[in-house]
């Protein structure tokens, strides 16, 4: 994690900031670098897959993760060798079990060792809003009793300044990257999102480059009062991936595929399926489209054939 | 030869469901988690609870599904929900805000004092299953003003030491808890399929407060893997009325029909 | 200040909370004691008049006031000599120019002396927070250098666990009761508001209880996705009050009346002047709506005049 | 006889505004309190900065206004910007979090390190004249990557030393405020009626760097109350352009208009 006074040097150096809107495999090759930290947030909602796919396409290494709920997003990375390290809160399939990959890495070191950083949700939730604020940590109420500070550094207890109160901090999160998927974003870049947001605001606001996929460019964002608007001079890259999210889901546009999620169970369980998996849709797909084309072929088949292999 | 919850027209989990269902009270917030504690409220909800105020951790308030979500961030939360905030709010607004009346929790292990493991079985640092992890349970059991725990009574569950605490029940019981300066209560019920344990002070240590029809005391025990103990006056669960049974399987067959399979279980 | 151990026992002795809907007269009586810790709130927009108004009527002595901008509401609760107390961090007539009654009290002691406990508008909102959150205290990047800790006891400096930075530290405020004005409640006690929010949410969920007027009860919010809403069950009491914001204003009813803040400081200027108008305008009448009718009254003959006396 | 003022077609107070103004890059991020720099921000906004992002205390993020508040949360900055968000927001993610390019602030009191005073004339305790107090000056003054300082020229301003320092400029000067560790660079310039000040390394003391048109060294040194010094080479103002002055006077007048008189000071 970046200390404070590197990001403050960098802040001062930083130019004026504009979002660009450029090609997905634009936006990561630009910005996400091997060994780089990274979060790609979004709440069971509008989670970053294309950009997930893409890192893994572009054949990353040596990331450290963060995201709260590692989900098959973080599987997929995880079992395509990207990363090295992992800050996380909860990592199962939801409503479905295991993330397999992940546990392969843990308890098996394949494809490589996985560290753990682990949190719970308030936790890693109060250090992205720490790292959102700029402040080197966040106080809050958690983790008494709990063995997870044996194992963690990053959570200490301090005294309250004024009622000797004991109570938990966090060290802040300060991702060099954040990636986040969003319905709409104008042709300026500013980036609006709706339903259930997450952590994705905190997460853009406290990393040095924030990416955002979208549903959709459009001339007039049509925001309500008080949305959740980003302005496009906090957003590094705007890129246009309609469906960017699939199988999680993007309000007004498209449900959550629960059925790629348990699906997924079976095909993350094995490791050669898991990789014949990635082979076709990830690997020997030129990008998302085409990913969408291909499965939608194996879903196609599978349908046929009344398997479950996507 | 029939089984008991033939005979009786039933499921142990479906007892299990509207024991715990029962145990909410109308105009309460509750903090819901996904599978047993998502089916259990909204039961209540639909039933005898109708202004029950659901909070899911990834930001809906006043959330009304029609069928149960899968996740813990469903669409069918978000639309149904009076407002929806980030879950930085949620956690430290509205729980640790101290607005959460019921916490409701499920474990992998439990011991006998209400701690749950959710972490890891084996070693952290060699385990020989990685669970999912804590998600929002530490401060859940911490700051919600009552916490109910939801899990199947098993040997293998109800553990005498657990291999981590995720989450703090009464500590080592006595005033162990009270000292770590919590604001909420603590878990105040263990609801199972077999029955309901309570805490009994001043120890802190859950025994049997009311079982099941159909169980017998010897299930109970065999399903545990400390010496569990019974309350001096231990009552008879009241069998699923008609209304709750029906409400229940309309909930999980709308729930099925939309998501296609079961309804599944974990966090998420 | 309440200090948290009994904020906790007030929790946990707790019933079930529910919104009820009751008079403005009614809530005041009910809620708010001589002595009680009170916060009312809005920023520029939405300023609960109505409910300063009634606090004056029923003569409620001793009140320590909170607000970041204690605006004209406070000036004429001052100036009534309802408080002893303030809690603020910038106490101007917006756009105008002094606050003559907050100024009498602490030049002169007039009608009665008034302690102050001064804040940034980050410190104060940050204290806010930290009430909201159920924590004793808020860290924040702030009050470097500045002489306020100086005079503020409930400033003080920390250090970061982590990285030994040195940080400013701001303690709780956890009103006894917190008003706010809305633009709509639905007739359970849901509370919607939008436009510009200050910081009422973290006001209202930081104190026991909370008065809400608004401008109207209706059968559907309607509200969109990630609204401004406070849920009936951290409300205690919803009042029906149109125009009770006035002159500060509610987005999508009606606009600021700057004609009045600007008239308010030739009213206030001068003790004598500013008693005949509170006699007139708010002791002498019964509540919010005789209040309006009779400022109509003044206005229209003011315009005749040609005078700015309100 | 004629004022230098009329001689020139325009006042020093629009030359202060336009001055200010040109200081503003498009896609900036730009703070703003009322009055002084609402006016000069909103100036550039409709002249050389169209995309100029106006960020306002109680909210409002990308106000576009039409006229000028004459409040900080007037309903015209609500409606015309790009969003909305609470005042802790605003001050914990945005300034706070590193987001602003420029802070604009005024003052009653400035000394000669661009520290000022908002609070109190006299003493703390037994103040001569009670002032508005802080706002949100300290931390604008903090982490605002840039300071501008925007007020008339005036002994009675210009202090040899503050009643009470409200916010921070360099402090005492040389590296005293790199010590404290603010995260912004602070006040980079001092903008007036006369002239722009700017901090002169390695004391950070502020010295006269450029002059505006028609306005006297001696005018200046009358108008500081403390032994002004001029830098090496001092620039001439260029006066206000025929575009500058009319878009200014334009807004002055719909804001007139709109709000009935002329626009007022101070924050709020």
């Amino acid at each position: 994690m970046a200390a404070t006074p590197s990001r403050a040097a960098i802040l001062s150096q930083r130019g004026i900031c504009m979002a660009e809107i450029m090609s997905l495999r634009e936006a990561v090759s630009a910005f996400i670098t091997d060994g780089a930290t990274v979060a790609m947030e979004g709440f069971t909602h509008l989670i970053p897959f294309a950009a997930g796919h893409e890192v893994i396409r572009q054949r990353r290494r040596d990331l450290t993760l963060i995201r709260m709920t590692p989900d098959v997003i973080y599987d997929q990375l995880i079992g395509a060798g990207c990363a090295r390290r992992l800050i996380f809160s909860w990592g199962g399939n939801p409503g479905v079990g295991s993330l397999h990959r992940l546990r392969d890495a843990v308890e098996r070191g394949w494809p490589q060792p996985l560290a753990l950083q682990e949190h719970s949700h308030a936790g890693l939730a109060s250090a992205y809003v720490a790292g959102a604020e700029h402040l080197p940590f966040a106080v809050l109420r958690g983790y008494a009793g709990s063995d997870l500070p044996k194992y963690n550094p990053d959570i200490r207890f301090i005294r309250c300044p004024f009622t000797d109160e004991e109570l938990a901090a966090v060290r802040a999160v300060q991702p060099d990257v954040t990636v986040i998927h969003a319905q709409k974003a104008d042709r300026k870049g500013n980036v609006l999102l709706w339903g259930i947001l997450g952590v994705q605001k905190e997460a853009a606001l406290a990393a040095r480059h924030t990416i955002v996929t979208v549903e959709e460019i459009v001339d007039d964002l049509g925001a309500w009062p008080n949305a959740a608007l980003l302005p496009a001079w906090i957003v590094s890259a705007v890129c246009e991936v309609p469906g960017g999210a699939h199988p999680s889901y993007a309000q007004g546009y498209y449900e959550r595929n629960n059925r790629f999620y348990q699906a997924w169970d079976a095909i993350a369980r094995d490791r050669e399926t898991f990789q014949a998996w990635l082979q076709r849709h990830v690997l020997e797909t030129a990008d998302f489209a085409e990913f969408s084309r291909v499965l939608r072929e194996t879903q196609a088949a599978a349908d046929g054939e009344g398997t479950e292999a996507l | 030869m029939t089984t008991p919850e033939q005979s009786q027209g039933y499921t142990a989990s479906e007892m299990m469901t509207i024991t715990a269902a029962r145990l909410l009270k109308n105009g309460m917030s509750c903090f819901v988690g996904i599978g047993l504690p998502s089916l259990a409220a909204n039961l209540a909800r639909l039933t005898h609870a109708p202004d029950l105020a659901l909070i899911y951790e990834s930001g809906p308030i006043g959330a009304k599904p029609r069928t149960l979500p899968l996740s813990i961030g469903d669409g069918e939360l978000a639309e149904t929900a009076d407002t929806i905030v980030a879950t930085p709010e949620i956690f430290r607004y509205w729980l640790q805000g101290g607005h959460i009346d019921v916490g409701f929790l499920g474990a992998a292990q439990i011991d006998r004092f209400g701690n749950i493991n959710t972490t890891v079985i084996g070693a952290y640092d060699q385990p020989k299953v990685r669970l999912p992890g804590a998600g929002g349970a530490p401060e859940i059991a911490g700051s919600a003003r009552q916490v109910f725990l939801m899990l199947r009574q098993s040997a293998r569950a109800f553990v005498p030491t657990l291999d981590f605490i995720t989450s703090v029940g009464y500590l080592d019981g006595g005033d162990a808890r009270q000292r770590l300066g919590l604001t909420g209560a603590g878990p105040v019920a263990i609801i199972t399929d077999l029955c309901v344990l309570e805490p009994e002070p001043p120890s802190h240590e859950f025994v049997v407060a009311s079982i099941h029809p159909g169980v017998t005391r010897e299930q109970i025990v065999v399903a545990t893997g400390w010496p569990i103990r019974f309350a001096a006056a231990v009552r008879a669960t009241e069998p699923p009325t008609e209304a709750e049974l029906r409400t229940l399987r309309d909930l999980q067959r709308r729930t099925q029909a939309a998501h296609g399979e079961a309804h599944g279980g974990g966090e998420g």
